[in-house]
């Protein structure tokens, strides 16, 4: 503060003195960044190596370049007599799995949503808490109780099943993060909507909405992220090799850890990783909406 | 006469939020409601690979209280718990201000970002796998073979740290989660309130501790509350990582109710200890519901 | 207000409860047989897919049978490989079986079959035992397929888990040829005892002749549990049906390994290792001994774990190692091993328990084993099938076959997936040094009493 | 259409914003403005005229229809909005056509009636734009002609000029009159500006923790305001007021101030008793205030602050422990520090009371020749 009233004539000294206290913190925060990111990019980058090469000398260093592990993208892999089944089946399954997903999610979510956050009701309050609560329970462990569900649904080994559970088990946290876009929502607009001749029903989907995009297209990244890295609810409910998606692909190449083929392990992992990675670096910006307004919406 | 009208409007009046309550409540009665139900009955029973309910009273309860494992497990859990949540909160609001403030190129925030995202988005069975291999006690362990480059003997660590490596592996996931959170709220933080304390010659600590850290109190407890409970319940990891061993040294509740379950079939003991679960997150969640007077957010409905 | 949303609630469950109730009913109960074709399903667990396309084979006769019987029937076999692990292929059967989507065969490793029994999935298939494709077969073998007076499965196949030694290094130290390679011999005879091994092992590892003294899997598994046999002890009783905690056999065999760890014969943290890194160590000679499995020349011929030469083939593997059983814990003594047979086991609600049992005993086909057995270097289960010339010519298979007359099996007791859980884990406690002997049985014993409650049976 | 509230209560779970058996009658074709500070109740009156909110008790009705429980769809109502809530994804063409897309009104007309709307806003050129791309004023109009595009019976303005800058607040407000009185249309705004109240509306209502304290024309507003608080509400620059106390004795009436005492014989203010000192508050609009002593009254002070505004100079004086502002001729030379006397007649005061608030000098005033007396000066 004082430095402002300082002659003249000491201006440059301090200037100079400053320039370097302000770099500390950034070279300080590149630092960081950089220490605690390398084993990542280590980790990430042996991945990427060992997909594209034979055998990886020393654990490290990749021996000749092949694309022998990335034969599944154009054949059956076949491993020791059994033939997995194509990969493109698995993808189409990945992406029908999340695919439906993200749009039941979204459907009922933001149904679920613009009640809890917009209208009076009696068990209102009840409801929210009870929301908010659920996310505690260990769905994992509840397992063996939706097995018998799902078998008295008739939807045991059926992806329809699987959707389902999956949709349920995420509701709540997608009904709550709706919530908050909702609630950021000014009451002028849909008041304005009421007043222009809409039903409530109306203002919802007519006004609010297409406000609210911005957190629909968040909470949709969300599901299908979730859907297509799903593996637990997949592996245990559903059987037929019809059904087949990525993550049980990848789990049958891991199944008997004597015959693991690392190469291809590897190179099936990133076909899984891409698309993510690719979706996510066009939608962070949209990711990065969920918590505008500081956090209040999530 | 006068009651029965104001019943009927009362009605009228409901059914649109119920009607838009309706597929997320069947959801939830069926997939959250009835298994807790069933999973509340069946620790009742002793329930094992021919999937009977054999009711057994309390037998389950007692022989948790039992169980020589149980005091180790309730000591993993709450470890695993406490510094993972600890790394989550903490490093994931280094890293939010670390590629949103910090760094103001947003090229070079993205790209830590997303390389920050890739284990998050990495299929768990991955990730695992690449922790396995970079901590292999071989030689051939990827780190061991750094290690060998420079004429160092290979160590182990997996087996000798478990639970740092649980609590390393899991809080690099979460960390994520946090950083975007973070991030997002500090981007929405207003620019001239930066500028002003600028102008005002805050030091970039002082504008971290007195106003970014204050704006995003919000998402930090969020956060906080978030990871308490999945961290609480969430095990997939540690399944994958050391599968909880050696021994019990890495294995914690959630894990120990699964293990219970589909590797011993012992369903209704393990179910017994998913209930005590349930009711430790229930407990928890009462509390930080508390502290955190979530009634603040729910505003009342403005139109009638 | 409360009670509207308990109203609701209860109405919502209701509502759902008779919608899928509907459902349920809607769904039409599959048919099997159209145009005379039977489809009999079957599942089978990891890459030895020959157990499934035997099935398939045998059907083809099945059919011809069928014909030449003038039955308007055919045989279909549906097989599905199941990838994942051990107890994942259980848990998946117990819920398919639930959901009424089981397999008619269920292809299992013997042990299962105490629980599988007890839940009433399987159904026994005692006449398996008078027809005469299994009127050969090797009469311990049965032992595996049986539990609680029953024979509850056909037996598949039977391997052997020798132990592995590296000739080159027994060279490097000075034995000369014959002495390599009759070291088999004498540990058959009782010659060569666990404490011999071990101090070869000391004496290797102390020249620098290799890292490592011996080397076991680093993953829980049935080969721990041959020392406890060795060292004279039981592991089921059949009489009360009950899992044995033989204490004086356990505290002998931790004290095996706890001597192992400390003495640093075993690479350390070997118990955290991936499989892929413990089969670089063997096949590249790090270890002196190796405890394997006979499958394990089928791996090694299937990855590159060797860092020159990559996939090594079963030519490579004799040339630089041998097999041998189990040594003697005391000189003359009886060297062991532990075999594993696979079972063809029947669902209880098979709809064609004829026509499934006529294909099980097809399947014992002499030949179809040996196609099974040369693939996945397995052993054969009947007389015949063992005199069949391939099997006899073959390199590796045609050494160990002796070893069945000294194999030994698991309990089928359901209860053994628990003490051998509880097991793992002081296995892992004294060869991290973290307990001694005494103190992991001690553990032990706490923790199979509460496990295992009235099924433990302890035996000073 | 003519709008009557009788005996309206409203309440929230939460304390402020609540009504209070509300009476009130809006005729037609009349612009009536709710006053207010905030919290004070005049935006819930307005939403439940719009329909948004619904009276907890009392009735309310337009044409004398009870319409209580009408949706707002059904009132035939236009609104602007404080933050003129326009829908953000639909251009400005849609936006003003939104309201008859909901009647049904077939496109073309749709959009025939729109632009017709739009060009009596002035906003013709700019019917492609999305909201985000206009200006404040811009947006406030698109606004304006969403509310009158389907020709609605009543007119709701809440706070529609407090996000405009002061130039255009004018302009804006001129706007609105002029397309009231072109449509005819009954309008009710909700303001906290007194001054928009005054300028536009036929009669204004003010109101206060939910009740209605004053209810009348302009004028009479500022000239015979009930009470002290819409005695300092009303006026720009606020009414003066000074501390002093008011004795009666023997039916004679005076007051104290600045160390004079004031004759009140002819201009009795109504007070019952007849032997009694009272603390008052003396009301003097600033621009009553003169230099120089020929009034009723004189008051000696300091100018602590001299304001020029162009056509005149606002002056600051401080008069005992009070503060009181006047306007001065431009041309005067007055400087801070210097010693001035004002004076003012005393037909130009209002007393209140210090406790209750209430005009003391309404009742006379409100009667006879004084009446005159006070409008001219």
């Amino acid at each position: 503060m004082e430095g402002i009233y300082e002659p003249k004539m000491e201006a440059p000294k301090i200037k100079t003195v400053s320039k370097w206290n302000a770099r500390i913190p950034y070279i300080i925060a590149y630092g960081t960044l950089g220490i605690t990111t390398l084993p990542i990019i280590l980790m990430y980058l042996w991945l990427l190596m060992s997909s594209f090469s034979t055998q990886m000398k020393h654990g490290v260093i990749p021996v000749e370049f092949t694309l022998e592990n990335w034969r599944f993208l154009w054949t059956n892999v076949e491993m020791v007599g059994s033939v997995y089944p194509s990969i493109w089946t698995a993808t189409w399954n990945s992406f029908v799995f999340a695919g439906v997903l993200t749009v039941l999610e979204v459907i009922i979510g933001v149904m679920a949503g613009y009640a809890l956050s917009r209208m009076e009701f009696p068990g209102r309050q009840g409801i929210m808490k009870m929301t908010m609560m659920l996310h505690a329970f260990p769905s994992v462990a509840l397992l063996i109780a939706v097995f018998f569900i799902l078998n008295f649904m008739g939807l045991f080994d059926s992806l329809l099943g699987v959707i389902l559970v999956k949709t349920a088990l995420q509701i709540p946290m997608t009904a709550w993060i709706i919530k908050g876009f909702f609630d950021d929502v000014p009451w002028d607009l849909e008041w304005a909507g009421l007043i222009d001749g809409c039903n409530r029903f109306k203002v919802w989907y007519t006004i609010v909405i297409p406000i609210i995009k911005p957190g629909i297209a968040a909470v949709s990244i969300f599901s299908f992220l979730a859907g297509w890295s799903e593996f637990l609810l997949l592996y245990t409910f559903v059987l037929s090799d019809d059904n087949i998606t990525l993550s049980t692909y990848l789990q049958k190449l891991i199944s008997d850890p004597n015959l693991v083929n690392y190469g291809l392990l590897s190179a099936v992992s990133l076909f899984y990783m891409i698309p993510v990675l690719i979706f996510f670096i066009f939608t962070q910006k949209s990711l990065m909406q969920v918590s505008a307004g500081g956090g209040k919406g999530v | 006469m006068k009651k029965s009208k104001f019943l009927i409007n009362g009605m009228r009046k409901h059914s649109l939020p119920w009607l838009m309550l309706a597929p997320f409540l069947i959801l939830i009665v069926i997939f959250f409601f009835l298994p807790i139900i069933l999973i509340a009955v069946n620790a009742f029973t002793d329930m094992d690979s021919a999937l009977q309910w054999t009711f057994n009273g309390i037998d389950n309860f007692k022989k948790m209280l039992l169980d020589p494992n149980m005091p180790e497990i309730l000591k993993n859990t709450f470890i695993y718990v406490f510094f993972t949540l600890a790394i989550n909160v903490l490093f994931g609001l280094v890293l939010g201000l670390l590629t949103s403030y910090f760094i103001q190129k947003e090229s070079v925030g993205l790209l830590f970002r997303t390389i920050w995202m890739l284990p998050r988005i990495s299929p768990p069975v991955v990730y695992v796998l690449l922790w396995l291999w970079f901590f292999d006690p071989s030689p051939y362990g990827i780190l061991n073979s750094l290690r060998a480059l420079v004429d160092l003997p290979p160590g182990e660590w997996l087996s000798s740290n478990p639970k740092t490596a649980i609590v390393l592996a899991n809080g690099m996931i979460g960390a994520s989660f946090g950083m975007i959170i973070f991030s997002s709220a500090i981007k929405s933080i207003p620019e001239n309130l930066f500028q002003a304390a600028k102008v005002d010659g805050a030091s970039q600590w002082s504008i971290i501790q007195d106003i970014i850290i204050p704006a995003i109190r919000w998402p930090l407890m969020f956060v906080t509350m978030w990871q308490l409970l999945s961290l609480l319940t969430s095990y997939e990891y540690i399944l994958l990582l050391t599968g909880g061993g050696p021994m019990v040294e890495s294995e914690v509740l959630s894990l120990y109710s699964y293990h219970k379950a589909f590797e011993s079939f012992e369903y209704g003991y393990g179910s017994a200890v998913s209930l005590v679960l349930v009711v430790i997150a229930l407990g928890f969640s009462a509390i930080i519901w508390k502290v955190f007077g979530m009634k603040k957010m729910m505003g009342t409905s403005r139109v009638e | 207000m409360k009670k509207s949303v308990l109203s609701l609630v209860s109405f919502l469950t209701v509502a759902a409860a008779a919608l899928t109730g509907c459902q349920k009913q809607s769904e039409a109960d599959a048919q099997p047989a159209d145009n005379g074709v039977v489809t009999i399903s079957a599942w089978s667990e990891g890459a030895e897919v020959t157990r499934l396309t035997n099935l398939e084979k045998a059907s083809e006769k099945l059919n011809e049978e069928l014909k030449s019987q003038g039955k308007d029937i055919q045989v279909k076999v549906e097989p599905k490989s199941f990838d994942g692990g051990w107890d994942q292929y259980a848990k998946q059967f117990m819920l398919s079986a639930k959901a009424g989507k089981a397999p008619d065969i269920y292809i299992t490793p013997h042990e299962t079959i105490g629980w599988l029994a007890d839940g009433n999935y399987i159904m026994p298939l005692d006449e398996l035992r008078d027809s005469k494709e299994y009127a050969d077969v090797f009469p311990k073998l049965w032992d595996a397929a049986s539990y609680n007076g029953h024979i509850w499965g056909a037996l598949q196949d039977n391997e052997a888990r020798p132990v592995f030694y590296n000739k080159n290094i027994l060279k490097d130290l000075g034995w000369n040829e014959t002495e390599i390679e009759e070291l088999p011999e004498k540990v058959r005879r009782g010659e060569f005892t666990l404490d011999d091994m071990t101090k070869l092992a000391e004496e290797v590892v102390k020249q620098g002749k290799a890292k490592y003294g011996v080397i076991h899997r680093p993953v829980n598994g049935a080969d721990f549990h041959y020392f406890n046999y060795l060292f004279g002890g039981q592991l089921y009783s059949e009489e009360d049906n009950k899992i044995v905690l033989d204490k004086s056999a356990v505290g002998k065999q931790l004290a095996y390994h706890y001597e192992l760890a400390q003495k640093k014969l075993l690479p350390d943290k070997l118990i955290s290792m991936e499989w892929k890194n413990v089969h670089r160590m063997v096949v590249n000679g790090e270890t002196l001994f190796y405890y394997g499995g006979i499958w394990n020349v089928f791996n090694w011929g299937n990855d590159n774990f060797h860092d020159q030469l990559g996939k090594v083939d079963a030519k490579w593997v004799n040339e630089n190692f041998g097999m041998m059983l189990v040594p003697a814990a005391e000189k003359g003594g009886e060297p062991i091993t532990l075999s594993h047979p696979f079972l063809y086991t029947v669902n209880a609600k098979t709809k064609h328990p004829d026509l499934t049992k006529r294909l099980l005993e097809l399947v014992a086909d002499p030949k179809l084993q040996t196609e099974h057995n040369l693939q996945t270097f397995h052993l054969p289960v009947t007389e015949r099938a063992a005199e069949d010339p391939e099997f006899k010519t073959d390199l590796t298979l045609g050494n160990i076959a002796y070893m069945s007359e000294y194999t030994t099996f698991l309990p089928n007791h359901e209860g053994f997936t628990k003490y051998s859980n509880v097991f793992w884990n002081s296995l892992q406690a004294v060869e991290l040094g973290k307990q001694t002997p005494d103190q992991a049985l001690e553990s032990m014993e706490a923790q199979l009493k509460v496990d295992l409650g009235e099924d433990l049976k302890i035996v000073e | 259409m003519k709008i009557e509230l009788k005996n309206i209560c409203k309440t929230f779970n939460k304390q402020s914003n609540t009504i209070n058996n509300l009476d009130m009658t809006i005729n037609d074709g009349e612009f009536v403005a709710l006053v207010g500070p905030s919290g004070c109740g005049k935006s819930t009156t307005m939403l439940m005229i719009a329909g948004i909110y619904k009276p907890t008790s009392g009735n309310l009705y337009f044409d004398g229809q009870l319409v209580n429980d009408l949706e707002p769809k059904d009132r035939n109502i236009g609104m602007v909005f404080q933050s003129y809530a326009l829908y953000p994804h639909m251009t400005v063409l849609d936006n003003i056509a939104f309201p008859l897309k909901q009647q049904k009104v077939p496109k073309e007309e749709r959009y025939e009636r729109a632009k017709n709307a739009a060009d009596m806003v002035h906003l013709g050129h700019l019917l492609d734009r999305k909201p985000s791309q206009l200006s404040g004023g811009q947006q406030q109009r698109v606004a304006l002609a969403r509310a009158i595009v389907k020709k609605p019976k009543v007119l709701l303005l809440d706070e529609p000029m407090s996000n405009l800058d002061a130039r255009l607040k004018i302009e804006m407000r001129e706007e609105i009159s002029r397309i009231q009185k072109e449509l005819g249309i009954t309008a009710i705004m909700v303001t906290h500006d007194q001054e928009e109240a005054m300028t536009t509306a036929d009669r204004v209502a003010i109101m206060k923790e939910g009740e209605l304290i004053q209810y009348s024309s302009p004028m009479e507003l500022y000239n015979r305001p009930k009470n002290y608080f819409v005695a300092q509400f009303i006026g720009n620059p606020p009414m003066n007021f000074l501390k002093s106390q008011l004795a009666v004795k023997d039916g004679k009436c005076q007051f104290y101030i600045n160390d004079t005492t004031v004759d009140l014989n002819n201009h009795l203010p109504k007070i019952k008793s007849h032997n009694s000192i009272k603390d008052i508050y003396a009301g003097i609009r600033p621009y009553d205030l003169k230099l120089g002593q020929k009034g009723d009254i004189t008051l000696d002070g300091v100018v602590s602050l001299v304001e020029p505004t162009g056509h005149s100079k606002m002056v600051n004086v401080k008069v005992g422990d009070d503060r009181i502002r006047f306007f001065a001729d431009p041309l005067q030379k007055i400087e801070r520090g210097s010693k001035i006397t004002l004076t003012a007649s005393i037909s130009s005061i209002h007393l209140f009371d210090c406790e209750s608030g209430e005009n003391l000098t309404a009742e006379t005033i409100g009667e006879g020749q004084d009446n005159k007396l006070v409008i001219n000066s």
